[in-house]
């Protein structure tokens, strides 16, 4: 079941490739406006690096996921999931991973060249990549039950309405974590609290997904 | 001093307007229901 | 064909009304199915063939009325007996991007069946699926995706099949290979509730038929 | 919220009220006091919060503000909680009624969160020179407003009444899960963020006077939510019954 649903996620990725990689391009494109705009002061840039680079993660995340179960509910392959043998909660689970590991992982390889453009240090960037490792599955989670909700509906604002107060704390943590460690204090309080983001959202956002997508069947 | 009767006009104004807003749009949306209502007989 | 024979079963469904999108479809609803035995779901467009398949899949709820299967009654999402239904809907559940047999693995997988090719291939070859297979489903035509939700609901090995116009798009030996696909799994033990708007090619005995655009008092 | 607390003794009768054409009956009769009420009550608070409360000592006459702004802004969570627990109880129960008072009670929130943020500003311009300041108390209100903004977007754009009660219901309880951690989170952002404009010590303290102004207004913006709330379920109800009998 599980290798099944990652075969067919990375599958899908590996047709169309331009879906997987269009948060990635975001996210270094985002990323790169700033110093554009803001001018080259060095100074400037290191402070608003954890900012700019959290929001156009969140940014990025929820762009490359808004259509996350598209193609699936068009097709018809929802109703299938939904008469499967595993719970509907735990392939949704699967799948939000294996979307995660193709789309958003190759976010966390390109942030230290961004964090470089910004002059973060390294010490920053491990910390900024830990950051990410902890919190942009809680924001995976969170575009997808946006995503479910909003299933078949026009619009995605719609979707950002919904999902940005929602991931307001993780984008809090998450940036923290990266100012404290420029700062040469300690991070480890606010990866701790994206731990616990992220714990509380496998344990509720994968039943609610699930409940959402019955919805957009009905 | 003699500006924070303005600001007071001004929350308390834009205020109540909002909330004016609200019932008269809920009035009309009231209205209208029940327009359609009698015209299919009681609810 | 398939090869799995299903033990007796039964499913029974008691005064059941469903209501979709504001107006009722039908209600007082009530038939009975055995093993062996199949359903044709008949009736004029809109008249909710769909709409009550897709409730006995458990897709949709129903408003009134009861469903039981071998006895017990079931409610609207019961995980046991969603696992008992193979439907096949307008669209085929496939993936345009993916290839025929790489959906069919999948949709096996996901119904917790391995892959037997030794299985499969005398249900490919019956289907006429043998080099369509493994093409982009993209590429297919309508009749051929058909088929291959066809192959997908014989191989699922679940007793109770719920098909929403199988031969929509088929061709005449398509029709009659759905017939004969059928017939098999009747004669396995299984049972079937299937909407169309031609008749199957199945013996009289082994079919119920309900016109869901008859004066609903009508049941069977 | 939609029952009377008068009448602890008739509690069997409060289940009679689950059904939509009961309660359509008993909302027509009770919403007129209601609203009578919230007059009466809002031209007390305001007689007392602009006749009776001295004026500060240290802010002057500009805090009389506080008269509208901290009953919205206890109106706006309150309600935000109330329509949670109403769609919850839809969810969970399938009643009929609930789904109908979550959606009529979250516009007023909605209004409410804007006018405790619009009197929030035309407070802080004169006493922090500044019509907006990131302090943790205005964020987590504006953050509320998203939420309410996302409720009613979901619930408008779906067209499927059932689904839109539904789908509006999750929206809710993940906002109601998540509005612990955003206040905590707010809280802490704003408390490592101090800027040095925010003076809460600058508060007036609070006379009798003041106190009950405050009350008097409170209990008029409760009084107008529920007679607003009644009234559009009574709207939602008469469109609820045209859309099934299409």
């Amino acid at each position: 079941m599980l290798k099944a649903v990652c075969l067919r996620e990375v599958r899908l990725a590996a047709r169309r490739p331009a879906d997987a990689l269009s948060g990635l391009v975001f996210f270094v494109m985002v990323g790169s406006l700033f110093p554009l705009a803001l001018g080259p002061d060095s100074a400037l840039l290191r402070q608003i690096a954890p900012g700019v680079m959290w929001v156009a993660a969140l940014l990025a995340v929820l762009l490359g996921q808004h259509r996350l179960f598209e193609s699936d509910w068009a097709d018809g392959s929802l109703e299938q999931w939904v008469l499967a043998q595993a719970a509907l909660p735990l392939l949704v689970g699967i799948k939000v991973a294996a979307q995660w590991l193709i789309a958003v992982l190759p976010l966390l390889i390109a942030a230290p060249l961004l964090g470089w453009q910004y002059g973060m240090d390294n010490a920053s960037i491990a910390v900024l990549l830990a950051a990410l490792a902890l919190g942009t599955p809680s924001l995976s989670l969170l575009a997808a039950l946006g995503a479910a909700l909003t299933l078949g509906l026009r619009g995605q604002l719609l979707l950002t309405l919904v999902v940005l107060p929602l991931s307001i704390p993780i984008l809090i943590f998450g940036s923290h974590a990266v100012t404290q460690a420029q700062l040469g204090l300690a991070a480890e309080p606010a990866l701790s609290l994206l731990g616990a983001c992220l714990c509380l959202a496998l344990l509720v956002t994968p039943w609610a997904i699930a409940q959402a997508l019955r919805l957009a069947l009905e | 001093m003699q500006n924070h009767a303005f600001f007071i006009a001004l929350a308390y104004g834009l205020g109540a307007l909002a909330l004016v807003a609200e019932m008269l749009w809920l009035w009309r949306r009231s209205q209208s229901a029940l327009a359609r209502a009698q015209e299919e007989g009681r609810p | 064909m398939g090869g799995v024979a299903f033990s007796s079963l039964h499913l029974a469904v008691s005064g059941w009304g469903c209501v979709r999108n504001g107006r009722v479809l039908f209600r007082q609803l009530a038939f009975e199915l055995a093993s062996g035995q199949a359903l044709v779901l008949k009736g004029r467009n809109g008249a909710g063939k769909s709409t009550l398949l897709r409730s006995l899949a458990g897709l949709l709820p129903w408003r009134a009325g009861a469903l039981s299967w071998g006895g017990q009654s079931v409610r609207t999402s019961d995980a046991a007996y969603q696992q008992q239904l193979a439907y096949l809907g307008h669209q085929a559940g496939m993936s345009d991007a993916l290839t025929g047999l790489e959906n069919l693995q999948f949709a096996l997988a996901m119904g917790g069946i391995a892959w037997n090719p030794a299985q499969a291939a005398p249900v490919l070859h019956a289907l006429a699926l043998n080099e369509v297979a493994s093409r982009p489903l993209g590429r297919l035509s309508q009749g051929q995706r058909r088929r291959l939700g066809l192959a997908r609901v014989v191989l699922s090995e679940r007793p109770v099949w719920l098909l929403d116009e199988p031969d929509s798009s088929l061709d005449d030996a398509g029709g009659a290979c759905l017939g004969q696909v059928l017939a098999a799994h009747l004669a396995a033990g299984g049972m079937a509730v299937v909407a169309t708007h031609h008749g199957l090619a199945l013996p009289q005995a082994l079919t119920r038929t309900l016109d869901l655009s008859a004066p609903r008092e009508a049941t069977c | 919220m939609n029952k009377p607390l008068t009448d602890f003794s008739r509690a069997w009768r409060w289940r009679q009220l689950a059904s939509p054409p009961v309660f359509y009956q008993w909302a027509g009769r009770v919403w007129p006091w209601l609203a009578g009420l919230a007059l009466l009550l809002a031209a007390a608070g305001l007689w007392v919060g602009f006749l009776l409360a001295p004026t500060d000592s240290q802010q002057g006459e500009v805090y009389r503000i506080i008269f509208l702004h901290v009953p919205a802004a206890w109106m706006s969570m309150f309600i935000y909680l109330v329509a949670a627990l109403h769609a919850g109880l839809g969810l969970v129960y399938k009643t009929r009624l609930s789904p109908l008072l979550a959606r009529a009670l979250a516009p007023t929130g909605a209004v409410f969160t804007v006018i405790a943020l619009w009197t929030g500003a035309a407070w802080g311009k004169p006493t922090w020179g500044a019509w907006w300041v990131w302090d943790a108390r205005l964020t987590s209100e504006l953050i509320l407003l998203f939420l309410y903004l996302g409720y009613l977007g979901v619930v408008s754009a779906i067209e499927d009444s059932q689904r839109a009660d539904s789908a509006g219901a999750i929206v809710l309880l993940a906002g109601v899960v998540n509005i612990p951690i955003i206040y905590f989170s707010v809280q802490w952002w704003s408390t490592l963020h101090q800027g040095a404009t925010i003076r809460w010590d600058a508060a007036p303290s609070m006379t009798h006077s003041m106190l009950a102004g405050m009350l008097l207004m409170a209990l008029a913006c409760w009084a107008y939510s529920l007679a607003v709330a009644l009234v559009r379920t009574r709207c939602l109800i008469l469109e609820r019954a045209q859309e099934e009998r299409l």
